[in-house]
Parts: C-alpha cells; structure tokens; sequence
C-alpha cells in the first residue's frame, strides 16, 4: 500500500542528514563525558555504591575530575592504579568511595604496560558481555516467534515489585515488549541511582538492580508462555550512556534513547548529550540492542498536523547519527505518534497517510509508533474507540513496535486493568486485519497522495536549513518545535571534556572488539 | 501468584489500593451542580478519594458521569460464600455408563424457552447434537432423550409434554429479562408443576445469560446456568442429582 | 473503492430473482387477507377500539368473516353500508364495534354506486395523505441535510414515555433515525394494539397512538436542531400491512419491512405473509417511505462466514419483491450485517469485502449495515471497540443506514448513555473517515477480491436452485437458514382469502392515484 | 426538560432506575470464588440487583470484573452543595476596565508549574498571549503584566521571583498527581509564602486536571480551577478576589 513518493527526494533527505550528523561527529570525536567515563567503569564491572549512596563510579569520577585529572579518562586511570596497587577493579572502586585511595596520587606507570592493561580488560569485559548476549538470543530463539507489530506496554507503579506483578500480568496478557516508565525528571540526574527501589512520582527509578529484578520476572513468564517478552527501559538524560551500559550489562531488549530529547525536553547541554548519545549508541549498536527514538514528544506541544514534518526531520536526524555511531538500520526504531485532534477532518486518513509515509521512508527500521495521548479525556470509552482506530492504522501499515494507547491516558499512569484492555483491542485488530496492507492501494491522485508529497517537501526544506546552518544553530533557532537551546547552556556542560594524550577507551578498538568476538565464539 | 492473602480488596495501581471505576448518568442538565450531584452519590456508594474524570452532556436534560474513587470494602477470602457451585465434571462417557449401569434407565429430557421469548441458541447450544464450545449436546449422548419443544413455548404446553413424553428432567432457557419477564414465566412454570403433582418426579433447570441463581431457587428451580454453560456441566448435574434422588 | 466482480453475473442474479418474485407475484395477486382489509379500513380513516379494547377494524372484519362475506372486500361492505344507512366510515365502525349494526344483513346496493363510492373515499384518503406527505417533506426540506451515513440507533423501554426522552436525547446527541423498538413477539398479534402504552418486554408496543406522540417529540427536536430525524418503527408480522398504513398515516420516514422475516423468524405463513408484503410495500412506495430488510436475521444462528451469501440471496429476492410492489430502488433499503466471529483470522478484512459488496451490487438502495451483536460479551469496553471499527468499515464503505452497535449489547436494551457513546464514536468515525472510500483501491488479485467473487458465485448458485425449485418448495426445503417452513402451515393462514367478484381496492388503481396527486397538487 | 425533581437518582433505562456500572480488578485468579467475591465487593458498595457482565483473568493472579448494579442512594436537589463555584464571568473589557479604574493598578501575575513536574501546557493555556478554547491567555490583557518562570520550577524559585516580581497574583500547576506528589509540593509552597510572611499580600491560586478544590484550600490556597479552565474565569476570579481584598 505505497504512497507515490519521490525516492529522488528521499536520497536527498537522508543525504543532507548525513552531512549534519557528520559535523557532529567531527566536532565531539575529540571529546568526551563523566557520563562516558562512568559508562566504561560499570562495563569493566564496578558497581555499588559507597556509604553515603554515592555510586562508586561517581566517587571514581569525581576523584579525578577533582583532582583535575579527567582528561586522561577512567580507564587510564584505572590501569595506572590496577598496575600501581595490584588490586581489582572494584576494590579500587571501592577504596575509591571509602576515601582510603587517592588515584591520581599514584606514581603514573609505563604508558605501554597500561595501554596493554586497558586493552586486556576491555576485552575480557567485552568477552563476558558478548557471552551474555549470546545466552539472551539462544533463549529467544528456543521459544516462538512473537508476531508483528510487537505490542508494548508500560507499567509505571513507582514501585518496582509492583511493576513486575503488572508486568508479568501484561505479559501474559499478550505484551510483547514492556517498558517501566521512569521517574519523572530522572534525566537531571548526574548519576544513576543504586540498588531496589520502591518509590518514584509518575514511575519507577531506572537502576541497575531494578533492570535485574525485572529481568528475570520476564524471562520467567516468558518461558512460560513460550514468547519472548522485552524488557525496555529508558536511556536518556545526563546518564544516557552510562544507562546503555547498564541496559548491556543486564540484558535490556529495547532502549528509548534520542539524541535530541534531553536537549529539548529536558534542557540538558546540546554537546554533553551528543557526546552521551555517540557512546550510547556505539556501545547498544555493538550489543544490537534496539533502540527507539521520541518523536512523539514533538508533536506534543505544537499543531501536530500543520507541523508534523518535524517528525520526519527529527528522524532523518536520528537515523544518520545512529548510523555513524555504528548501528545498523534494523535497530534504528525510529518514533512518530497519532497525535492529530480528532476534531479534524479526515484525521483518520491524515493518521494513515502519515504512519504509511513514516513505514516507506524508514522501511528497515522498527519503527515505534505513539498512540494519541494529547486529546484524550477522561471518558475512557471514547479513549478506547480512538486507541482502536490508532491499533487499526499501526496493523494496516505494517508498523514494527507499537505503544499502545491507555483507555485512562488523561487520568493516571495505567491500571492493570487498562492495559489488558489495551491489549485486548491491539490483539484483536491483529488479527482482524493483518493483511489489510497486502490488498489496498492509494490512489496515486488523492488527498492521501498529494499530504505525503506535501510532508517530504517540507522535510526536505527544513532538513536544506538545517544543515545550512549546522545543527547547533538550528537548535538555538527554534528549529525543533520552536524550542530554543544555547551551545553552552542548559545542565551538565560542565561534564563534558576534551580527550587527553593519555586518554584510553578500548571499546571503540575495532581490533579488541574483533578479538573479543573471536574469544566469545570459541567458548 | 495465585491465592495471595485472605482480605481482598480492588487492585488498580498497588495492591489494596481500593481503587474502582464508576459510571452512571442523572436526570440533570450538565452543570456544576449535577457534577456535585455526581460526587455526592459515588460518596454515599462509599467511596473515598473521589475522581470526577468525565462528565458529558447528554441532551434533553440528562448527563453521563464517569468517576474513579477507592473503597475501604475488603472480602475475607475464607469467608465467600459460593452460590454458583464450581462441580466437578464428569466425561462424556463416565456420564452414560452412569446413566446405564448405575441409575439404570435412559434419561429423558425436555428443554424449551417459554414465554415470548424467542432466543433459541442458548437452549440449543446444551441440547443439539452440535453443541457448544467444541462439546457435543445432550443429543449425542446415547443415554439421554432429547425432545426440544424450541422457542416461544407456553408454561402450560412445557407442563403437557412433560407429562406426556414422562421427563426426567426439564430444561427451560430465559434470555429476555427486561421487566424481570423471566421471572414471571420460570415463578408460573414451577407453580403449575407443583399444581399437577409432578413437581417432585422431575428435575427443574433453567439457563440463560442473566439468570441469578440465588433467585432462580428461590422461585423453585432446583439449579440454574449463566453465559459460558457447556453441555458437560448441564449433563454431570442431570446424573449427580438423579443418582441423588435414586438413593 | 470497487471489487473487481462481473457485471454480467450480477445482471444474472437480478433476472433470477425477478422470475422468483413475478411466481410469487403471479400466485399472490387473486389473494388478500384480513391484516390488507383491516389496513384499508385504517386508510380510510376508521380508528379506535370497542369497550372490550377489540380495535374497530378487528370488530369490523371479524364481522364479515364470521358471515362469511370476507371475499367482497372490507371497502365493498362499508361503501355497501354507506350508501344503505347514510353514515360515516367511522360512525359505521363504532357501531360494529358496539354489536349494533349488522354490515353483511342491509341490502346490497347497486354495484355501479358502491364502486364509485369505493373510488371517491379512496381518492378522498389518499388526498388527504399525500398533502400530508408534502407537509412532512417540506419539513425535512426546510432543516439542514444530515449526512451521511445516517446514524440509527434504538429506543427499547416499554414505555413510550421514557422512550421519547430517550430518543430526543439521541436525537440531540446526533442520531438521524431512531426506532423504538417493538414489544417482543408483536408480529405474532393479529390485530395493532390501541391506545398509548407504558408496559411492553424487551421494548414497546407499536401502536398509532404511541406513532403519534413519538413523531410529535422528534418533530420538536427536529426543529430545535435543525436537522430532520427520521422515525423508524417494525413493518412486519401479521399485522404487516396495516402497520404500513399506520405508518403512513401517521408520518414515520422508515419501516423495517422484509419478505422472509415472519415467515422464517416468527413461524408465520408463507402466503399471507406474501400477499401482506405486497400490499404494505405497495403502499409505502406510493408514499414514498424508505423500508429497510431484516437480513441481519438471517446470520443469527448460523456460520456467518461460511453461509454469508444467503444475505445476498435474500437482498436481491427482497429488492424483486418490492419492485413488483412499485417501489423505486431509492426506497428499498437493504439489509445486512457485520456477525463474523471476532476470533476469525482477517474478519476485519472480511468484513469490509462483504459490506463493499453489498454497496456495490445495490448502489442506488439506502442500504442498512447492522452492527456486530452475536459475538458481543458483557466486556463493554471489548464491545465498543468492536463497534469503532463496524462504524470504520460503514464510513469506508459508504452505508446509507448505520444501526449503531451498543456497548452493552449483550447485557440490556440500551441505556441512555449507552447510545449516547455510541454516537460519539460514530460520529468521530464519520468526521475522521470520511473520505477513506474514495482514496483507497481494492489489489484486484487480493484474497478479498477473491472473496468478493465466490461470494457473488455461491448467491448466483443458490438463487438458481430457487428460481427452479420455486420460493414455496426452497422455504420448506430449508433454503434459509436452514429453516424449513410449509406452505399452509405457520400463523395466519386462515386470514388469506381469495378475492370475490364484488372485492374492491381502489388504491390499487392508477387512475385514482393520478387523480388523488393532482387533486393535492392543485391545493 | 431541565431539572425534574428534587430527588435524584442514576437513569439507565428509566426515571430512577438508580442503573450504575462499576469496574475493578480484584488480587485473585478468575473463579467462582472470585467472581462471588466481585459481587460481594459491588453488594458491600450497596448495590442491589447486582449483575456481574464480565469476569477476565488478567493473567499472573489478576481478575477483571465489570458489573452493573442498582442503588437507592438519591441526591436532595435543594441540598446540593457547590465545592466549584459557578462564577459569572466578565469579559475581557469589563476586566481590564475594573482593574484600571477601579483596582487602580496593574497586576502582575507570577506562574509556574512546580516540583519536578514538566507540564507546561495547561498553564502555557491560561498565561500565553495564545490563549485556550479560542480565548486569550492573561498576556493579552494591557492590566495584567506576566512572567511565566515554565516547568520543574523548584518552590523556593517560585517564593524568590514573588518577591522580586513584587506579584499580586501566584499561579501554580501541578499535572503529575500520582501518590500525590503535587500534595507535598503545594503545601510546601504555601507554607513558605507562610512562612517569608508574604502570604498575606498575594492570592495564591493553583491548577490542574486532577487537583481537588477542596483539599486545595485546605492546605493553603485562595482558589483551584480543574480540567477545562478557561483565561476569562481565571481573570475573573482574579479581579473579583483583589477587589474584594482591596477594599
Ligand atoms: C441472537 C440474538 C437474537 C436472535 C435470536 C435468534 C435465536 N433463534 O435465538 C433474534 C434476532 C431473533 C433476537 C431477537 C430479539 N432479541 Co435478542 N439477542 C441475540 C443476541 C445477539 C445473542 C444471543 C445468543 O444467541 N447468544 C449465544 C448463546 C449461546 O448464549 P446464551 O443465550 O447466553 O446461552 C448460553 C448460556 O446462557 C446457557 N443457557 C442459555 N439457556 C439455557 C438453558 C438451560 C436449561 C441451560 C442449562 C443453559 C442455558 O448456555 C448457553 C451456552 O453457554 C443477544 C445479545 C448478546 N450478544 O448476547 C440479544 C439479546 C439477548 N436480545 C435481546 C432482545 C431484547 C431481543 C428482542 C426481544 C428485541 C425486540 N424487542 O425485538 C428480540 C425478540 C426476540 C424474542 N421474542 O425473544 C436483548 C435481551 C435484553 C434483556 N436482558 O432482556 C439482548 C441482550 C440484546 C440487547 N442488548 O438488547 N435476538
Ligand atoms: C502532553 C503530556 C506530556 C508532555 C508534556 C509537554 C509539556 N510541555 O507540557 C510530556 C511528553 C513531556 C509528558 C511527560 C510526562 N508525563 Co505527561 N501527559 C501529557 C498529556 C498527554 C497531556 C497533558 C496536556 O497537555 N493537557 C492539555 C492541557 C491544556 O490540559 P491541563 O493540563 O489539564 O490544563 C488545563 C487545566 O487543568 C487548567 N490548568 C492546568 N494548570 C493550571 C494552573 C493554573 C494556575 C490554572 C488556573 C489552571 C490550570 O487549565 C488548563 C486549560 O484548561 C497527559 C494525558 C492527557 N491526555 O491528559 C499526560 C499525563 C498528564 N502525563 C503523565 C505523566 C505521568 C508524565 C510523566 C511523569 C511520565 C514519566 N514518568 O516519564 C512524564 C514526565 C514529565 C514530568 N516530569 O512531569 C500522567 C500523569 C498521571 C498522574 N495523574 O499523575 C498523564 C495523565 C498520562 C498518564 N495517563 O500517565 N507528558
Ligand atoms: C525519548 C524519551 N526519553 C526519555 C523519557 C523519560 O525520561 P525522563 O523523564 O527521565 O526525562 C521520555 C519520556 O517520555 C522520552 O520520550
Ligand atoms: C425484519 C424484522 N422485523 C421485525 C422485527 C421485530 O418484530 P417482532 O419481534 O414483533 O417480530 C425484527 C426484529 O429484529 C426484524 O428484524
């Protein structure tokens, strides 16, 4: 059911994102983040945190950012004390945290003999992870394939042991991905929290221990149901990338990870949340973990019919630096939503046309599709009718993952209940209309036709502005949904740091990667 | 998880938050007051922590309020009381080897909707040979006779051929409920039974998707079927109470 | 949005229904029954009921029947009766009605002077109901057009008090057309019962005064919302005839009027149900009343995939039917109905094939779509999604007539909010959807073209094996539904009577219409 | 027809019918124990002629149920008493008019959506030139002067801009109400204004689909205004407030 569309139009498109990705990439190749570094610490194993909560891997951190010495990065300085002391990683960490160790205060060891150090660890933490990686796809080989779209669901109790009673409920309900939705504003934080945790406003805090308790609530129903249920959660905000290690670490299947929400939505710094979203990505590209991105969230606060191009912009965007971080398009799970007023006339073609655009434009990709949230009220049967309609669109043109739509949107984070209604309508329009795609056709003259070609051609023309004015500028022009960031505003600049000359981070080693490969598959 | 604690309350975000969705409409214009008029009822419902979440005009002076609130009220799990028995089902054959070798006869049955009512498929569902729910019906079975007097029967008709074809038991389906007609049709059936002297010879079964059990024995059938029945359950019923009486 | 079908085959299936229906035709035509004279009676203006609530049109065919004179006509005994005592129709009737006058004892007066009495009360009715018919379509002429499709919903209280509140609320909420749906087992009644009824089960008795307070109410929001809402009511059963005249007498816009109805559903005999489906369509074509068939029945209890084409079969017999009763395709809204199992793989699909079919073998009928309701389950929210996507598949597919589906269908007739969600999600869909039939092509090598074409085979099958074996033989042999029903068996037989050499119906007669629409024309 | 009577009760079908429908999930896999449980909870709710219409395992030890039900609760018409009062609104001339001549003094209003909500929306509805539902926001009025400090707005920011902006007129929203978080954050607000001893020369007003009135006052404000607010009625009860204060 194509649109007839320009593909001449679509090369260009992805073409003048390429070039704006490529200026990023050459600008922040010199640098990186505490989030970075702190990312490299939990890869090589250090966890936990010291008396006073503070996460080891920020005590290390801190330490050396304190003592002036970050430019050389954790791993350097990791080695430096590993061959300096003898000790593990992690009792150096938690030395480090007790206030018993003073890291840059050692005497530097030979250059060589910590580069050798590094690259020995890196691999031995890639051989273990790649190992992991390999037990997580042998168990989702061994049960049924879980039919497409994958439906996903969130919980969002605030508490995680209530989270998994109504994960595991959704699971069998019929989930195929279920996403704990985060605390609010846990993207401020410069650290992730640590351990269990019970209480959270609108959502349950992403840490470590939380991933693995969740973990394994999923893998358990999933072997019981015969279907693999992913886990997602979110990698954004000041700790994007040390989340995607810790989403590595534990197994996560999905991760909502853009490289422009923090920047608008959360007011993060434009540079530090580039450099966070590079490693991310290099680090889940490598794992080949999925990620999606959020525009949605564009179309949020703006005429999402009018304006909806942006969708389209933020994607091309997305895609290309996602690309240049490593990964490949089938994990590139690019966002768009149906957010148009169902006030407007011929909203449910307008959704169509849209989501069908989105599915051409990006046709490797998983693409996660939004439902509407913006105009729903509290009567949650007309909520439920337009979830439906938005159900029927995301079968019919054949979207990859899709959010379903909550009956309660405008009242509360979902209730059990509401997601098993939810799922109870997406199964069934599964069903009903899987191959609703495979027997209709556009006409090549309509009004479906002529709102696609009018989309690409204002996608087109922005994306030509953007990369005029480098997308730095853009973002400080209102260029994404009329918000405007400054180079060197908004929160956690002060994380961000050119690379020294003794800077190590063997993880980008194309080599240690290839070697760890090798390992992994002869064990 | 199954069976978690013995007080159960309503489930919505956490356990026992009491938390309970509510809809109705009121005769009333929409207006600040009738949303207060809204508020009030769900608080004399017992609700605590009331949330008017809709509240729609309906026209012609009426409104439709939607509302979600938490209640204190909790079930002693030890303590419910099961008016809709959950019996153990017997096979299709255990059923006729009961039948022949145990209580010894071949078992008729006659099954009709009365009344006005013209619903068909739930009656037919338990008694013809296709059945319901990948189950065969009563017909299929070798030990039971079937005489299916169909829709629209009147009580004293069903009373005839009770008589007449000398039923075991006696089937009767009530699908139309508005007005509470079934239970002028079932109370009427029961008593003209019991007014011919052959109440006590046979055994009085209704079924439908809207019948309250409770009621149904109160106005004097001896078991009664909601939505879902199978023709199994109907059947392992008809032999366990024969068997009974036989006794 | 076509199905690739032949036209051909098409043209085929209308010829054999027409030889179907000109049999019935050619058999019916020397016949009447007791409902058509009571009918007759109403025409010409005779109303009300005796002390003992028998309706004077009863007391007065009971009367000629029990003497024996049926066969000359109830418009024979009164014009008779006229001319021999000087009295008016209805004072004639009262005294039937109170057992002082005895029609079949006066002398018989001269043939010449009763047929033209019998020609100029005739005429002098039909003035008065065609004037009356003008009034009624200048109303609807001078409000704002509904669109389409034409939203229908039902009012089943009992009591036609609070079915009037209710349908002025749908009426305000957006409703086109409201019926009040009928007392269960009306159709087995051979007499309308009288007067303003309060008490009926599972809805409420049609009578003409219940007509009347009805028309009057939405007459009212009519005006007040400056849209025309049209008033449905049953046109069935044994009193089918003389309900068309009550219908047209009182100003209803639409009847539910089909064939095969009582004969099959209500166990009534075959040939009065024929002569009385004639007659009553006769009447509302002369007045120009839209019918609309009950086929929905028709997949109530069996496979509705599997035996779909018996709707088709019954559509094109239901169409012959009333052509030869003189009514214009405009008028003859046909049934059908969207009853496949939700568990079905591709019953979205399906669904649509059948409702696009349906369009397209009869464009120019006011087709009604019937909603979901075998597979309904107390799950509201479930239902209701259901019903979102029949009112997609009605939009798409551009019904005429939508009757609404309720989210509580399988719990009670519906309550007032009930309607009230159904009309929101309606409407929505209709505002959303409007323009999806026009943008969207059917692949014509799809698996819904393919059934497109065996359902159009199975119709042209089965329509031949009746056009062979006659309508009579394939109504016992099972040829609907699987219910077999005999030519003298079923209610209502002994009320058919061959017409007598003295046996007058003017209405019939051309001229006398002719002469009638110039006379209200002239005033 | 408006208001009928002076007793209300729930319509479904017919004039006080007291016809209500009631959902919720109950910690219990689906069972006849279970759905005897739903309908004591909906019996406990005091509902009579309880029909329990569905009954969904929602899978890991859940169950679903919906009911419907009838009560006798009725509401007095006369009694009804108003938490959300129907205010007359002004228009925006009458407004800018009254605080120019009468007021004698441009107002300036301090907005802010507080604690680590992000929702902007609502209040951007009220404050923004923009405006909602076809209305200008408070920008747009030459008397009223704005500064809208946006989202996530620690309360402490929101006490120091108060004073520096020396406002008339506070305007908090508070849109994530989950475990009552916006609860915590407004109390925290009022009670530093409180405490700063500049609660007294300004009016406190705070906003939000979920915020109840009633508990709105309670901890400390002047006035709460819930889903659907419009800048007119926020104006005017603005104006009708510093009048009063004024005089
Ligand atoms: C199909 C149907 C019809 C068909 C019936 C065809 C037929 N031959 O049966 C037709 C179109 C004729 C029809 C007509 C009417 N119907 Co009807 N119909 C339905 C519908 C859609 C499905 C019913 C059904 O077949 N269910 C499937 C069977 C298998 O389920 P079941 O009946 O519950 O049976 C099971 C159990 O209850 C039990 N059971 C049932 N009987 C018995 C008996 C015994 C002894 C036992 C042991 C078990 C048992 O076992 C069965 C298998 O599990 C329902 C709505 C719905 N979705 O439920 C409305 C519904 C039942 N109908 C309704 C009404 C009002 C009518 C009419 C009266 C409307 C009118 N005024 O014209 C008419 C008139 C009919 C009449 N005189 O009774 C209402 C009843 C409202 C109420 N609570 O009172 C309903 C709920 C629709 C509605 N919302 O308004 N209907
Ligand atoms: C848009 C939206 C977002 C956007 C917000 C964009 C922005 N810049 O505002 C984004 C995507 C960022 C977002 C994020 C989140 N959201 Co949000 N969001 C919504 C959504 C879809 C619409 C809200 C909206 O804009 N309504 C339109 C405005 C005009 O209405 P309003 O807010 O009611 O305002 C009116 C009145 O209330 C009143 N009013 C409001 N404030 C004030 C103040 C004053 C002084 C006055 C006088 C009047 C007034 O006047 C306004 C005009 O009439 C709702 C669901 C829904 N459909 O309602 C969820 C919703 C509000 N979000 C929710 C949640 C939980 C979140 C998150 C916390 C989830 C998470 N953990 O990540 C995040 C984090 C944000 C945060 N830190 O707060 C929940 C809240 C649940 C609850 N009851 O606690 C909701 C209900 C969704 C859900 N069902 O889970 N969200
Ligand atoms: C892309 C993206 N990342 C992250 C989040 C949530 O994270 P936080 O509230 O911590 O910013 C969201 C929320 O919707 C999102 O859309
Ligand atoms: C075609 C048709 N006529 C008439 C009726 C109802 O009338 P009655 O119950 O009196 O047979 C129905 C009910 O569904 C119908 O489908």
């Amino acid at each position: 059911m194509r649109l007839p569309i320009s593909s001449e139009q679509v090369r260009h498109c992805r073409k003048l994102a390429a070039s704006i990705a490529q200026e990023v990439k050459a600008e922040i190749s010199p640098l990186s983040t505490v989030s970075v570094e702190r990312s490299l610490l939990r890869l090589v194993g250090i966890e936990g945190s010291n008396q006073e909560s503070v996460p080891l891997v920020n005590c290390f951190i801190d330490q050396i950012t304190g003592q002036r010495a970050l430019e050389d990065g954790a791993l350097y300085w990791l080695s430096n004390t590993i061959l300096a002391t003898g000790e593990s990683p992690q009792g150096i960490a938690e030395r480090v945290g007790a206030g018993s160790l003073d890291l840059v205060r050692l005497p530097r060891q030979p250059r060589r003999a910590i580069e050798d150090l590094c690259r020995q660890i890196v691999q031995d933490a890639l051989v273990t992870l790649f190992g992991k990686q390999r037990q997580r796809r042998e168990m989702e080989e061994s049960l049924a394939r879980a039919p497409s779209p994958w439906l996903y669901v969130i919980v969002a109790t605030g508490n995680i042991y209530d989270d998994i009673e109504q994960a595991k409920a959704a699971a069998e309900q019929g989930a195929d991905a279920v996403a704990v939705i985060r605390s609010t504003a846990q993207s401020l934080l410069d650290y992730v929290p640590e351990g269990i945790t019970t209480e959270g406003f609108g959502g349950t805090f992403a840490t470590g221990a939380n991933y693995r308790l969740m973990r394994g609530a999923l893998d358990e129903v999933s072997r019981r149901s015969n279907r693999y249920v992913r886990q997602v959660n979110y990698c954004s905000g000041l700790c994007m990338a040390e989340i995607a290690a810790l989403g590595v670490l534990e197994g996560l299947d999905i991760l909502v990870n853009d490289a422009l929400y923090g920047i608008l939505f959360r007011d993060l710094n434009m540079i530090r949340t580039m450099v966070d979203q590079h490693f991310s990505r290099y680090l889940l590209g490598l794992f080949d973990t999925i990620i999606v991105t959020g525009e949605d969230n564009l179309i949020k606060t703006i005429d999402a019919y009018e304006e909806y191009s942006i969708v389209l912009v933020s994607q091309f965007i997305n895609e290309q630096l996602a690309k240049n971080a490593g990964m490949r398009e089938e994990r590139i799970g690019l966002g768009h939503a149906a957010e148009l007023d169902p006030a407007l006339q011929d909203s449910f073609l307008k959704e169509l046309v849209q989501a069908q655009l989105v599915r051409q434009l990006f046709p490797r990709s998983p693409v996660k599709f939004m439902p509407p949230t913006r105009y729903k009220s509290g009567n949650i049967f007309f909520a439920h009718a337009l979830d439906t309609l938005f159900n029927l669109v995301s079968v019919w043109t054949d979207q990859a993952i899709v959010l379903l739509g909550m009956p309660t949107e405008a009242i509360h984070t979902p209730y059990l209940q509401d997601r098993y209604l939810s799922l109870e309508s997406a199964l069934h329009v599964r069903r009903a209309a899987g191959s609703l795609g495979r027997e209709l056709r556009f006409l090549p003259n309509g009004q479906g036709a002529a709102r696609a070609r009018q989309l690409l051609a204002k996608t087109e023309e922005s994306l030509t502005r953007i990369s005029e004015d480098g997308l730095w500028n853009s973002l400080a022009s209102g260029a994404f949904s009329a918000i405007r960031r400054t180079r060197k505003g908004g929160r956690g600049y002060d994380g961000v740091f050119r690379k020294g000359q003794f800077y190590q981070n063997p993880f980008l080693s194309r080599e240690i990667v290839r070697r760890a490969r090798r390992e992994t598959a002869a064990t | 998880m199954s069976e978690r604690r013995s007080f159960i309350r309503p489930y919505g975000d956490r356990l026992n938050d009491g938390a309970v969705q509510l809809s109705f409409s009121l005769p009333m214009s929409l207006s600040a007051r009738s949303r207060e008029a809204a508020k009030s009822i769900a608080g004399r419902l017992g609700l605590d922590q009331i949330r008017l979440v809709s509240a729609l005009d309906l026209g012609n002076g009426f409104s439709f309020y939607i509302l979600y609130g938490t209640t204190m009220v909790e079930i002693d799990d030890q303590a419910i009381h099961l008016t809709e028995v959950e019996r153990p089902l017997l096979d299709f054959w255990r059923i006729n080897q009961l039948l022949e070798f145990e209580l010894k006869k071949r078992v008729t049955v006659v099954g009709a909707t009365i009344g006005t009512d013209a619903h068909t498929v739930g009656l037919d569902a338990i008694l013809n040979a296709k059945g319901f729910g990948g189950e065969s019906g009563l017909e299929r079975y070798p030990q039971f006779r079937v005489v299916n007097l169909g829709a629209q029967v009147p009580p004293d008709e069903v009373l005839e051929a009770a008589r007449e074809q000398r039923a075991d038991v006696v089937l009767v389906s009530q699908v139309v409920t508005q007005r509470n007609a079934h239970l002028e049709n079932l109370s009427l059936l029961a008593e003209m039974l019991e007014a011919e002297g052959i109440r006590q010879d046979l055994l009085l079964i209704c079924g439908g998707p809207y019948i309250d059990s409770q009621v149904a024995l109160e106005v004097g059938f001896d078991a009664a079927f909601g939505p879902g029945t199978t023709p199994l359950a109907v059947a392992s019923l008809i032999v366990e109470e024969l068997l009974r009486k036989a006794q």
